[in-house]
């Protein structure tokens, strides 16, 4: 089985990694879960393709850890993070998130609490090739 | 000597993904960091995180260990 | 393509829906989704199958207007509801819910909006059919 | 004629999944509910909820037409 975090350039599916999730315990009653994906457009301009680069060993550690933060802080049966690194096209999956509880309340706080959080945490950054040119995106400090 | 990577938006403006940097008695990370910043101001501009060793550095007056691994950070954008 | 708004015995992809949902618009940049699943166990007791009542062209109907009240109140590009009506075993796929906005608050808000307002709008009921027994679960009012 | 239908755990306490009731001059949901909660007093315990015509009822004094769907159902529990 695929491990439960995971960086990747290729494509990831929900239904294996939803399959994986569930087969560690028939206790899970609820499974919130993220995608995120590519856009067309951002910021008023036409984006083409979303080139993904990552630090990726202490990428990889700090996924590791928010996972094991996420099940401590909400009391998760399981959860899984996949992080592409790789060029992709409006559409495409970029990033996926699953958090399995008992009950669905902590299920839907802990998958946002991951996505949140791996937004400041992960050493990634992405770069937009539009029309016009590319740009790395850098939210102002 | 301490190794200094670079990523993403940081690379465009050093033009470099890394460069070795002589380490010295008691060299912190604010030491490294002013250093860098002064050879490369514009790719300082947009550092705001720094990681040693793989885990985040949010205490600049932190000692250097000969042989680390220092990354100067533009804000993440990933997820 | 499956309709939006379905309920049905059989079990579901969720990568089939995920593919159906970002198929409407390539703005779509955060999707979240709700998995119900049966659980092995419920208040103290072991369940081993879980069977479902539906008055039917009730639940769709409120199903349908439930996901056009979430599609309104948080602006979201589209969004699917899938249930089951069926019995199934623990770890067995009961209902999916997925919310597709541009970004993710607007994402998880109306995929909890959508699970909360389900449990309380829509007629289905189930039965948890357990070692010492079957009884329908009816929450006290 | 009055089409009443009853579900799941109702059903169980009606013994039937629903019956005709005749349909009088001026008659409310409220009538009806009565009607049948003194004929099913066990079913009618855990009613909680009406329908008619496969929409919410919320308001008991609500009028019934000739040929109404009515349901009174159990507190939901599908998700």
């Amino acid at each position: 089985m695929k491990d439960q975090v995971r960086i990747q350039e290729e494509d990831f599916s929900q239904d294996e990694e939803i399959a994986a999730l569930k087969a560690s315990c028939l206790r899970m009653g609820g499974i919130a879960t993220f995608l995120g994906c590519a856009r067309d457009f951002s910021e008023g301009r036409e984006v083409s393709r979303i080139s993904f680069e990552a630090y990726g060993s202490m990428a990889l550690s700090e996924m590791k850890k928010l996972r094991l933060d996420a099940i401590e802080k909400f009391g998760l049966i399981d959860a899984r993070i996949v992080h592409r690194i790789a060029t992709v096209s409006a559409g495409d999956n970029i990033v996926f998130i699953a958090a399995g509880a008992e009950h669905r309340a902590a299920a839907f706080d802990a998958c946002r609490y991951m996505i949140d959080e791996l937004k400041m945490r992960v050493p990634i950054w992405k770069k937009e090739i539009t029309p016009e040119g590319d740009a790395w995106v850098s939210p102002h400090p | 000597m301490i190794d200094v990577l670079f990523f993403g938006p940081v690379v465009e403006r050093t033009g470099t993904r890394g460069l070795k940097v002589e380490h010295r008695q008691g060299m912190t990370l604010k030491h490294l960091r002013d250093e860098l910043a002064a050879k490369y101001p514009g790719a300082f501009e947009i550092v705001c995180l720094a990681a040693v060793d793989g885990q985040h550095a949010r205490d600049l007056t932190m000692p250097l260990a000969d042989r680390s691994e220092v990354t100067f950070m533009a804000r993440f954008s990933g997820g």
